[in-house]
């Protein structure tokens, strides 16, 4: 009985008509922050003493960076979720991640090599942060891969999930060694952050542009999850319903 | 029916593939002393069911029952008590018949090397005790993997088209260990197209168990509400 | 039933046994993964050129990424053939602990491949130059490296393993599990080539293969049950 | 036998259209080579240090030593499935020119693995610090050289499909004939970088693609006659 | 006998494997118009029969004629006359049936994709046309192959247990066409260990061409002499 919650949470028909609800707000929340942030970060703070106006696209590559080392662990949670509770909508939460996470990682390092072309005049460098990311799309591509070359859907989802959480395990273990690598083998010529006596007038627009793609993140992961259950249901009454445009689904969620 | 409980029991078995269902609503019992052959045409599940009765696959809707108790509590159990024979030999190309036969008994534990020839040579391959399998034919192949049934001690043989590849004179051996195997208390569950020669044969015939639009639905809610 | 551990050890015996017979029946498999090494290295002075200050400072590194590929390409074949001939299944379904079947396989798996890789190189050490200096490192860190990457290793060939071509897929999984391995081994060389102290190194690939040997052989069953379902 | 040759075009473009319909439908196996250089080539900094200086001096000799080696491993799937379901017997006993038929197979290996390969250098040569003036003889070098690859690599393959495990088995046999390649089209890059003609070693790669256009598929075709007999 | 000529003929075979004669001195005349089931228990040599006479295999003695011609002389015609299915289906798992067959059709030459659908849904397995093969069962997979002899145009059929994994009514209908080929003039070669219910079958025993020493000698002189 306690875990009736958690069962109803498991239930894609739930999660599907829940964020019906959601999905305006979310919406008017993200372009409302990125367009905030966007404008005063772009248009209003301050130029940077070194750079000159090259670091503005700080504000779109540093909120990403952080957004796809987070889809990572959401990716691989959701997934042990789903082995452990063997619930099908973690799984498809894990299978919409992955996806977007790979395209977070890739847009990090398109914008960072965008900025590192003119601060440090090279498209690429062995930096350690970098060199981290660039694992953290391989594991990404990895499990998309894994997830796609089985036909059989429950066993293309447990597979990924378990490739995840063994990701998981050796995450920290590939920053830890990086790094060591990395300080190993070169005195830091060049650092990306730690510098961080950073102006709060560039400060400000950076949060707000943090945030702002946070929730641009989650409205991203919610739609692509909406899609995977609409394609994995498509057999069931109420997705028929839904499709057909009868209007009674909200009576019908709220009995069940 | 018989009086003893049955040692096998389906309850509500429903299987699904390509979002069409298979069989469903599939109740049967499987009592010591049985040879049950399965029958349906081409493509009607009788491998997938096999599958599901050997434990190799857990995708279907339903429960199974072994010696009356749900078959998750006593799955090691289960597995002690079963020999399972796919489509697949299950045999080492690079092996001798011998070794093959060796590593068999140890899934099982404890067989004497004396009883493996022995059973070699009741499936007619006695002097290919040391051939490398690659060199045997078609039937000969099949016939290593159908040597592992005599020395099994399992009570449940689950065997899909085992009669494959046989020449006629195999055919008549394997009935016979059938039916050995039957009297003794066992029970043998096997798919053929071929009509089998054991007295007493029981038939379970997929196309009997169809699938029924409201049961459809009441999956869906379960998997769904 | 009655004495569980004599007949659960059987049945890693048997397998253990079996596999080996079969790595040495196949001598073509023992082999092949150390031919490549062979090649692979052999090719780099023939692309790069030959001069003996670039082949001495990249010795260390490009050995330790050659061992790591040449095992990357052996690990397909760990759970294949057992595939293909249906007795993987009866493994799956055995009344025995799954992991230590798997880990039976495993072991064969290290001592047709990794052993004889660490024991070669040496050899190769001499063809790029490496210094005198750096052969105990090699040798050390290579021992310790290419079990933990037979262990790694061994999930990514369980999760792939009912593909139809899983070969290339293997190395996309398993690749970047094994970048913390190479980042360590290759260091320990370098550093030993410097003259300095590996210990540390040697340190982490140890503790490195102690985690996998626990965690990898259930990891790899788990996989295998999920992937062999299908 | 009425219009021969309407028949004999018919044969070469249903093959190549149906293992061209095979690759697109097993996408992983036409991104897996791209995905096992990319990562291999990353490991090469991780391996040796992140040294600018050192990486610029190797590039070109790693950037093809890896393109072969990722060659190399798509060669075993190029026959391995037809034979396994039995449609290259099919294949040998039709009333067509062998050789015609196995020029279709590989004219979509090239395409699957050889030209993304091609496309995707420039990338890696980036992430090495390719000189600037190097990038445009890396991609004509590596595409004819990939070709070629595929053309030889193909007799191996055909050789070795009817063995259990063929896998490594293949670059013991066509290593030593990618050496050739090897050497010019690494020097080609090399050449370049130093800011100097490399129009030599481009001939050179143009002139064995010729010689391995003629005679590959022949021997591809023979090869595979004598192993699937057995 | 007939009075036409041998479609096929059989001089002096003789096959040896692992050091070890198969059979020898086998001599037969195949007519068109023939159902011929070739018999012998498991590791006979059936297969390795079916496959000197499909051009397979040429590890053998002795001389085959097609057309009263050697068949070195008339591979090409031979070929043209010739659908050989093994024990393997030769069906591409990833790809559909239809996508299958229309492969096939190219190997023998241009026939309209119409005739491929009809072809298939003689097989029964209409609505199938477009399903991956992998999601296929054993018997439907067969039967994929099985669908070529419905738009083939050779005379000579080789089929290696083709009954294999087919249902009562697969059975039946294959039957059926191996009637409807030899009436139309056509010659059939078919092994299994199944009778086959054709009117006017030849039978070919494997075991009735044993070895003989002195014919060994005779090929050991002409393998060293
Ligand atoms: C953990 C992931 C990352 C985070 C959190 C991150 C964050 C940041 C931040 C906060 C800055 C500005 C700090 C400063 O001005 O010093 C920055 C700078 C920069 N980042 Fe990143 N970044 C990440 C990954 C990457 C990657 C993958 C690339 C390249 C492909 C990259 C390239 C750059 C460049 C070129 C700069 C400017 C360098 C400079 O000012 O010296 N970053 N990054
Ligand atoms: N590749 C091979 N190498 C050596 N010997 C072989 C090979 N293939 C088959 N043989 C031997 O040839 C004999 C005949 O094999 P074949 O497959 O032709 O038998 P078959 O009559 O088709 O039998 P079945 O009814 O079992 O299919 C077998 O005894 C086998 O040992
Ligand atoms: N991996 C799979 N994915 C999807 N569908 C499958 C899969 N395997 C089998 N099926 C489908 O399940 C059905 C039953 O297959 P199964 O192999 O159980 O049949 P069967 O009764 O054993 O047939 P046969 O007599 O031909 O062996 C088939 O129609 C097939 O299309
Ligand atoms: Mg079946
Ligand atoms: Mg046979």
């Amino acid at each position: 009985m306690n875990w009736q919650w958690l069962h109803r949470l498991g239930s894609p028909r739930w999660f599907y008509e829940k964020t019906n609800a959601w999905l305006p707000w979310l919406m008017v929340c993200a372009w409302g922050l990125l367009l905030v942030g966007g404008i005063w970060g772009l248009g209003f703070a301050p130029e940077d003493a070194k750079q000159r106006n090259s670091y503005r696209i700080l504000y779109i590559h540093a909120p990403v960076a952080f957004i796809s080392m987070s889809c990572y662990y959401i990716m691989a949670i959701s997934g042990a979720v789903g082995l452990i509770w063997k619930m099908k909508l973690p799984f498809m939460v894990m299978k919409a991640a992955a996806p977007i996470g790979l395209g977070l990682t890739i847009v990090v390092l398109a914008t960072g090599s965008i900025w590192g072309k003119p601060t440090w005049g090279t498209w690429w460098e062995w930096d350690a942060r970098l060199t981290s990311y660039l694992i953290l799309s391989f594991l990404y591509l990895g499990v998309i891969a894994l997830q796609q070359a089985f036909q059989n859907r429950d066993t293309a989802d447990k597979a990924s999930a378990i490739l995840a959480l063994v990701g998981t395990v050796n995450i920290p273990i590939i920053y830890k060694s990086v790094d060591w690598w990395y300080t190993l083998h070169q005195p830091a010529t060049l650092k990306i952050v730690g510098k961080s006596t950073i102006d709060p007038s560039m400060l400000y627009p950076l949060f707000v542009m943090i945030v702002g793609f946070y929730v641009f993140f989650t409205l991203v992961l919610i739609l692509h999850t909406r899609t995977e259950i609409l394609r994995r249901e498509s057999r069931s009454q109420w997705v028929k319903d839904l499709v057909l445009g009868k209007s009674n689904t909200k009576g019908e969620g709220a009995e069940s | 029916m018989t009086a003893a409980p049955a040692l096998l029991e389906l309850r509500n078995l429903a299987c699904e593939r390509d979002e069409r269902y298979l069989f469903a609503q599939l109740n049967a019992n499987f009592y010591a002393g049985q040879v049950v052959q399965i029958l349906g045409p081409n493509g009607s599940g009788k491998t997938t069911l096999l599958r599901i009765l050997a434990g190799v696959s857990k995708d279907f809707y339903g429960d199974i029952f072994w010696q009356s108790q749900p078959l998750k509590d006593t799955a090691w159990e289960y597995a002690n008590d079963l020999l399972y024979l796919g489509h697949l030999p299950g045999i080492k190309k690079s092996l001798t018949p011998f070794e093959n036969l060796r590593w068999y008994a140890a899934v099982q534990g404890g067989v004497a090397d004396a009883d493996l020839i022995k059973a070699l040579a009741q499936v007619q391959l006695a002097g290919y005790e040391n051939t490398p399998c690659y060199r045997l034919s078609a039937g000969q192949l099949r016939r290593v993997a159908l040597a592992r049934l005599a020395f099994s001690r399992a009570k449940v043989w689950v065997l899909d088209e085992p009669f494959t590849a046989l020449d006629k004179s195999g055919v008549a051996e394997l009935e016979a260990k059938l039916i050995a195997h039957a009297a003794a208390g066992g029970l043998v569950l096997v798919t053929s197209h071929q009509d089998i020669n054991v007295p007493n044969l029981q038939l379970l015939n997929l196309l009997d168990f169809p699938v029924d639009a409201q049961l459809l639905n009441s999956h869906e809610d379960a998997a769904y509400g | 039933m009655a004495n569980l551990s004599s007949f659960a050890s059987s049945l890693f015996w048997a397998t253990f046994k079996r596999d080996l017979i079969l790595a040495f029946r196949h001598k073509g498999d023992m082999v092949n993964p150390l031919v490549f090494f062979l090649i692979a290295i052999t090719m780099i002075p023939l692309a790069l050129g030959p001069e003996k200050a670039v082949l001495m400072r990249i010795a260390p590194g490009i050995i330790w990424v050659m061992a790591l590929l040449a095992t990357l390409l052996s690990l397909d074949s760990l759970f294949r053939s057992d595939f293909d001939d249906g007795s993987l299944e009866q493994l799956l379904i055995a009344p025995y602990p799954l992991a230590l079947s798997v880990f039976a396989k495993i072991l064969v798996h290290w001592l047709a491949t990794g052993l004889p890789l660490t024991l070669m190189a040496p050899l190769l050490g001499v063809m790029l130059s490496l210094p005198a200096n750096a052969f105990a490192a090699l040798c050390y860190s290579l021992l310790l490296g290419t079990a933990a990457m037979s262990l790694i290793g061994a999930v990514g060939a369980a999760l792939t393993v009912s593909l139809r071509k899983g070969g290339v897929l293997i190395s996309l999984i398993v690749m970047p599990l094994y970048i913390p391995i190479l980042i360590f081994g290759a260091s320990a060389v370098q550093t030993a080539a410097l003259g300095e102290a590996y210990n540390m190194q040697l340190a982490v690939l140890g503790a490195g293969l102690a985690i996998a040997l626990l965690l990898a052989p259930l990891a790899a069953a788990g996989a295998l049950r999920v992937s062999v379902n299908a």
